[in-house]
């Protein structure tokens, strides 16, 4: 898959846009909702492995077919780990913190299936994804 | 080359390109201590590592201080090697030092010829202020060369500079790190446990008494106190070149007949010329040569006179054992013989009968020790000192070495040829090898006797000496670097000598690691070569096997050089070891 | 249906202390007397991320911030905005530079204190996966530079955007690779230094989780802006998951030809390789790291000359920090113009922190330079954890020294820290609380510089050792006035004479907190300090808890008896401190 | 020296395999020997001297200096560990939060030396540097296993989860 000149980079990376938009705007055409966990060093040391492991059993079990469950890296937010980003489309990406495994059943029927908010897990990013906009 | 100019202490100095700070302050008459740097270009042995940071000054537009020993000059600079910044720095790196340093000079081996004692009383260090805790390991004394006490280095690293670099010996390392680092074998393995050659070359180097020959002085002494024994002495032909430099004389001065009124004095029954030894050597080796190359044995032949350098291939090339020469060194080939020859002839027991030897070498002492150097369990050769422990002794006893009359060495062992004087220098011993081979092979008179072409100080080098219809090639190496290089070719296949010489201490045994301390002044070296190479010119007779002593002892005991009986005595084998 | 309304209400550690539960429990009562349940759900959330504006409620989907919100405003807020659609103009941010009310928070200048350039996609894209590095215009970068730029724009690029080494020093990252790629030959060598260090620090870590890419990325820029075919990534053995992330990086990178050879059809060649560090702090240094991935003990070499002119294998060699690289993509895609825009006069662009110690929100932060302590600590970092009182910062690690509270209005660049006796360092915070001592803070630091020194050059080998025991006579009051100068003395002498950076700023925790707390100093000198824990009688009912715990018994007392402390066989351990359920002892 | 174990033939025969398979698919092993050594204590768990020594003739350098690395590099360890090796981090954040006492506490009640073995060879306790996941300080590692926020009187119980297992 040898990507040869900065056009094909370029129409490559069109073919991928989406889920960028989902993930910064909500903005979507594919109908997946987007479960990012942060899996970096502290957040696999605070769980996040048993909460990924729990999502993935949770959503073959319920058979929820639009989600996908990502791992990224860290957030930053290490007190608050493990950290979970739930991008839908049409709605605003949220952060969800301290998502330890046993709060990834409610977590998922509250926010993904009844399109709610987890109350006190919810965090607010606080700052831009990138810079300035 | 371009000048640069630079500013020192405020004088406008121009010095060519790459000179160092410290260069280019002591040209202008400014003294900067320095410990760790050592620096011998024409021998490969350069150490800067610019740890002990006892040089440093202060460069402007610079932060912290720079060592002066490593720093190189450029365009414009300005250096201060009298601020109060640099002064603190170095009196506190040096009290560092000596805070972790084992407070008994007056006992220690390096009294009054240690670096780091005259450096403190050059930076006026009356007082540490730090104190604390010091390193405390084990003292190696496995080995019957070298005694290492780690406790009182300063990791001026100088010594592994000399075991990895110049010798690739690799037996030294820096290991752990920290305050806990110390040189050391792996493992922290004892000395004897390795494959340390004993050259001495860490010895030769080191500042303090870290890393010293064991003192077998006192054994010595004893000896010669013992009435019912009979003590017999041989000098090393680089011994004279430098023993001088003990008593304040010049490098290079030809001190013999001292020396031998010394040893008399000093009570040995006989003193005799390790010089004796060299030409007896030659006349085994030219003819083993000569039988190797007619016989189609192996070639090229290496020497075999040097112990570090026996030890040396032995560990790291142990498949290349049936190359070197199996003649034993000089010094226990006159050991050999003073043992029967001379026993016989004086009418002696050899168990009352001890053989001692003066030696700019302290791989010697490891040799004398090998079981196969001996006849009968008696040793070859008892005990050995080097040149140091010799002028100690002198000292001890109060004798005015500068004063005294030359003596002369005792008959029966002690005449010499200008051959065997040159084996003190690399180089030497091919040379004189060559001298009888030509006469050996072609039956003519050799009229030009000095092969410069083996001469000098490079170090490898290689010659191709007409003999006949035999154009001999030869290879010369000092260092055990350059022996390496050699001999990988040679497992190569691509080096193509008849024979070949190699001296483990660079510039030959007049670069020992039991001579005077040269305090990294190669000229002290190279002073002791020319002196090595005018005794030789001096003396009446120049070849081997003109030398009427070993022909009478031919004749008398051994019958045929390179025969039956001079094998059984005068050669040897060797045995590989393990590399570690 | 009308659309529905959330309120979130901030529950976060800052803001909990300032009645936000209450809030949430009236926001409740009110709701449901309106009768407004099935229109309006009241959210107490995490931690904003805001705490010096706590506590602060979001109105969804309006996305409209109120901020330092009272208990009194929460009747206005539900009349006014969730009644009647109106914003509640007074307790809108207030943007000190736009000096105007803005509503929503994306706007405000306050969450521009956190920007993210080198953590751009943290958390934000899965790190194993290619593609969605590709769809956040990875790679782009280099591929334009390949295809439009000569090295020496790109080199002109980078110098322009007044990039600094990230790792410590603050080099200019421009004139580094110009100094390389001056040199001659055409055996040249990249090399990321990942083998972060500084306890306390982890960006790179967290940089390397999060986005391999975007290093490999910046590697191969480099590499062509210096004309080096090789990079090398030196990276900690202690972050297995990171090396993971590269190996995987690496492997998918060269599967699209973004590593190997003929980079973009442009020619150029790339690839890299990566080596293990070991554990040893001294190879952060970039001669010891060297000589660390040429197999060799990380003992520092004396520069000049430098890893430019003589570096791996001694072919010119640039070495930058993992964070130095993160920001460079950015950099080409963006510009120079657009980073040089951000920080202050001599330091662009954002840096990293390590926020960690007595601080609520512990974390990575990435802000502009020019930020000020204060506003990381108080504003991003929710200020001390259990209210108790700020009593320094230390950053830069081993190297650097401590901030106080004097300072907390410095704008943090590398100039300012270094003028008030820290620095930046790699960018660890690690924030103190009246608890602390310095003293002991301080022995701390140089037992791990005396532990990492590699031992080569003396001061360093002997001098931190000598400090370290002098600190520890100090801590067991077993010391005199003399030993502070003598410690003084040591530091001094140290900081000017050693071979390396390690060596050079090893005394920094030392000289800095002697200087601000000297007094501190003073009182262990002086044996005035108590290190005894004491009880108070009053309080004490004699329940035994402590001396059970105390481990060298000195705690002796009858049951229901108030208990004694022999002071003097005290080891201060806390112990007891943690085991009271009466309060009844206090700390030395 | 009566300590050090020289005898090469010792070492497992099919480790030893593993290890020459990854030697000889390095590049350049000579520079690569951190890289090599990292993988020999992954094979062997610790790098005991007759590995060392091994490793040294294998890739051709000397013995001296492959021990010269090894005892540098605080991650390399020439001893055997434990069965659980136990990491207590002592990073700055993890210090000013009271890492110290946790060690103390564990050293104490396992009555071990740090970075020896327990008499039931079921621990080996280490202090480590930063492992940077300072929002869970004080850290400590059981193997693989975190426990973030470790407080002295948890000491006893984490301990347990791995003695029951014998």
């Amino acid at each position: 898959m040898a990507i040869k000149s900065l056009e094909e980079l370029r129409k490559l990376r069109a073919s991928l846009q989406d889920s960028v938009d989902l993930r910064e705007k909500g903005e979507s055409t594919s109908g997946i909702t987007e479960v990012l966990i942060g899996m970096g060093t502290c957040g696999i040391a605070a769980g996040a492995r048993d909460t990924f492991n729990e999502l993935l059993t949770i959503i073959e079990e319920q058979k929820l077919s639009k989600v996908k469950v990502i791992s990224v890296g860290c957030l930053g937010q290490c007190s608050l780990e493990p950290t979970v980003q739930v991008n839908m489309p049409g709605r605003e990406p949220l952060i969800y913190g301290k998502i330890t495994e046993n709060r990834v059943k409610e977590l998922v029927e509250k926010v993904i299936i009844k399109q709610g908010y987890l109350d006190e897990n919810l965090l607010i990013p606080s700052f831009t994804k990138d810079g300035v906009k | 080359m371009k000048n640069i100019n630079i500013v020192i202490n405020n004088n406008e100095l121009s010095v060519p390109e790459g000179t160092t700070v410290l260069e280019a302050s002591r040209n202008v008459g400014v003294d900067i201590p320095t410990l760790c740097h050592l620096e011998l270009p024409d021998f490969g042995i350069v150490n800067k590592v610019a740890s002990c940071r006892v040089c440093v000054v202060e460069i402007e537009g610079r932060g912290a201080l720079s060592p002066s020993c490593a720093e190189k000059v450029y365009e414009g600079m300005v250096v201060k090697t009298d601020s109060l910044k640099a002064i603190n720095a170095r009196r506190s790196n040096l009290e560092l030092l000596l805070s972790n340093h084992p407070f008994e000079c007056l006992t220690c081996q390096k009294n009054l010829d240690c670096e780091l004692q005259s450096l403190a009383e050059k930076l006026n260090i009356r007082e540490i202020h730090a104190k604390g805790i010091k390193m405390d390991y084990p003292i190696d004394t496995s080995s019957n060369s070298i005694i290492k006490d780690p406790n009182k280095c300063v990791m001026c690293r100088r010594c592994e500079t000399m075991c990895n670099e110049v010798q690739t010996v690799g037996v030294l390392s820096a290991i752990k790190r920290g305050f806990d680092v110390v040189v050391a074998p792996a493992f922290n393995l004892d000395m004897v446990d390795t494959s340390c050659t004993y050259c001495g070359q860490c010895v030769a180097v080191c500042p303090t008494a870290a890393l010293t020959e064991r003192n077998d002085t006192s054994r010595v002494w004893r000896a010669l106190s013992r009435e019912r024994e009979h003590v017999v002495v041989q000098v090393a032909p680089a011994v004279r070149v430098a023993i001088g430099e003990m008593f304040g004389l010049e490098p290079g001065t030809i001190s013999t007949g001292k020396l031998v009124t010394a040893l008399r004095r000093l009570g040995f029954n006989a003193v005799f010329d390790t010089n004796f030894g060299a030409d007896l050597t030659i006349m085994e080796e030219a003819r083993e040569l000569v039988h190797r190359i007619e016989n189609n044995g192996t070639l090229p032949m290496l020497t075999s006179c040097c112990p570090a350098w026996v030890k040396f291939f032995e560990h790291q090339f142990p498949e290349l054992l049936d190359v070197p020469s199996t003649c034993k060194s000089p010094q226990t080939m006159l050991g050999a013989i003073a043992k029967t020859y001379y026993a016989e002839k004086m009418d002696l027991n050899v168990k009352n009968l001890k053989v001692v030897s003066i030696m700019p070498c302290v791989a010697k002492k490891a040799e004398s020790a090998r079981p196969e150097l001996s006849k009968e369990d008696e040793l070859h050769v008892d005990f050995v000192l080097s040149t140091r422990e010799f002028g100690h002794m002198i000292k001890e006893a109060g004798i005015d070495f500068t004063s005294l009359e030359d003596g002369k060495f005792d008959n029966i062992l002690g005449e010499s040829t200008g051959a065997g004087a040159i084996f003190g220098t690399t180089g030497g011993v091919i040379e004189a090898a060559t001298r009888t081979a030509y006469e050996l092979i072609t039956g003519e008179n050799l009229e030009k006797i000095e092969f410069e072409q083996l001469r000098g100080l490079e170090g490898i080098r290689e010659a191709t000496v007409s003999i006949g219809d035999l154009d001999l090639k030869i290879g010369i190496a000092h260092g055990l670097g350059n022996a390496r290089k050699l001999l990988e070719d040679i497992k190569a296949g691509k080096a193509n000598y008849h024979a070949i010489e190699i001296m483990a201490c660079p510039g030959g045994c007049i670069g020992g690691g039991g001579q005077p301390y040269h305090h990294g002044d190669q000229n002290v070296i190279k002073k002791r070569q020319a002196a090595i190479y005018e005794i030789d010119k001096a003396t009446p007779r120049r070849k081997s096997h003109e030398n009427e002593m070993v022909l009478k002892l031919y004749d008398d005991y051994l019958g045929e050089p390179y025969g039956k009986k001079a094998h059984s005595l005068l050669h040897t084998c060797y045995v590989p070891a393990e590399k570690i | 249906m009308k659309e529905r309304i959330t309120v979130l209400v901030c529950g976060g550690t800052g803001c909990m202390a300032s009645d936000s539960n209450e809030m949430v429990i009236q926001l409740k009562q009110r709701i449901k007397e309106l009768k407004m349940e099935n229109e309006v759900t009241i959210i107490k959330t995490g931690c904003f991320g805001f705490c010096g504006q706590g506590p602060i409620i979001k109105i969804q989907p309006d996305n409209v911030f109120y901020v330092k919100v009272k208990l009194e405003d929460i009747e206005e807020i539900i009349t006014e905005h969730i009644v009647k659609g109106r914003v509640v103009e007074r307790l809108l941010f207030d943007d000190p530079k736009a000096n105007e009310k803005v509503k929503e928070h994306k706007n405000m200048d306050f969450y521009k204190k956190q920007m993210r350039i080198a953590l751009r996609n943290c958390g934000f894209i899965n790190p194993e996966d290619i593609s969605e590095y590709i769809a956040v215009r990875g790679y782009e970068a280099l591929a334009i530079v390949l295809s439009e730029n000569t090295s020496e724009e790109v080199i002109t690029i980078m110098k322009d955007s007044k990039l600094r080494g990230r790792g410590g020093g603050g080099f200019p990252t421009g004139l580094k690779w110009e100094l390389t790629a001056k040199q001659p030959g055409n055996e040249k060598y990249v090399i990321c230094n990942a083998d972060e260090g500084d306890p306390g620090a982890f960006m790179d870590r967290s940089i390397l989780e999060g986005d391999p890419h975007s290093i490999l990325e910046a590697m191969a820029i480099a590499g062509y802006a210096m004309g080096a075919n090789t990079g090398i990534v030196y990276i900690r053995a202690e972050y297995p998951l990171a090396i993971h992330r590269l190996e995987t990086a690496i492997k998918q990178a060269r599967e699209y030809n973004f590593l190997g050879k003929d980079l973009f059809g442009s020619g150029f060649d790339f690839d890299i390789d990566i080596r293990l560090g070991a554990g040893a702090f001294v190879c952060g240094e970039e001669t010891a790291l060297i000589a660390s991935i040429e197999g060799h003990r990380g003992e520092p070499t004396k520069k000049p000359p430098f890893p430019s002119e003589q570096g791996y294998k001694d072919k010119p060699t640039s070495v930058n920090n993992v964070e130095t690289f993160a920001n460079i993509p950015s950099i080409i895609l963006k510009g120079a113009e657009w980073f040089s825009s951000i920080g202050t006069e001599n330091s662009k662009g954002t840096k990293v922190f390590a926020l960690a110690g007595k601080i609520n929100n512990i974390g990575l932060v990435e802000v502009p330079m020019g930020t000020t302590l204060r506003e990381i600590v108080y504003d991003i970092g929710g200020g001390i954890i259990d209210g108790k009182e700020f009593k320094a910062v230390q950053t830069g690690g081993p190297s650097g020294g401590v901030i106080t509270k004097e300072h907390l209005d410095t704008p943090i660049d590398y100039e300012s820290l270094k003028a008030i006796g820290s620095m930046m360092g790699s960018g660890g915070m690690i924030v103190l609380d009246e608890d602390n001592d310095m003293v002991e803070i301080s022995k701390f630091y140089l037992d791990f510089t005396q532990d990492e020194s590699c031992g080569k050059c003396t001061p360093c080998r002997i001098g931190t050792k000598r400090m370290f025991e002098i600190l520890e006579r100090l801590t067991n009051l077993e010391g005199c006035p003399e030993d502070l100068d003598i410690l003084e003395d040591l530091a001094h002498n140290i900081k000017n004479s050693s071979l390396c950076g390690l060596g050079q700023s090893a005394p920094n925790p030392v000289l800095s907190t002697l200087h601000y707390f000297r007094e501190e100093y003073e009182a262990y000198a002086n044996r005035t300090i108590s290190k005894s824990y004491k009880i108070i009688e009053e309080k004490c009912i004699g329940c035994t808890k402590c001396s059970r715990v105390c481990p060298v018994e000195c705690i002796t007392g009858k049951v229901k008896v108030p208990h004694i402390i022999d002071e003097s066989a005290c080891i201060a351990c806390g112990a007891c401190f943690d085991a009271c359920r009466f309060d009844a002892i206090i700390k030395p | 020296m009566s300590n050090v174990n020289l005898n090469i033939s010792e070492l497992d025969r099919d480790l030893l395999n593993e290890l020459d398979i990854y030697i000889e698919a390095t590049v350049d092993p000579n520079g690569s020997l951190i890289n090599i050594l990292h993988k020999a204590q992954l094979i062997f768990g610790y790098l005991p001297h007759n590995l060392q020594l091994y490793i040294s003739r294998k890739v051709g350098v000397d013995a001296a200096r492959v021990n010269g690395v090894v005892s540098f590099y605080s991650y390399f360890t020439e001893k055997k560990t434990g069965k659980n090796v136990i990491s207590l981090c002592m990073g700055t954040a993890c210090y000013v939060k009271g890492s110290e006492k946790v060690l103390h506490k564990l050293l104490k009640t396992l009555d071990v030396q740090k970075n020896e073995v327990t008499e039931d060879k079921l621990f080996t306790v280490r202090d480590v540097r930063c492992i940077g996941a300072c929002g869970l300080a004080p850290i400590m590692t059981v193997g693989e296993k975190v426990y973030g926020h470790v407080k002295e009187d948890m000491v006893e119980g984490i301990l347990n989860q791995y003695r029951g297992e014998e």
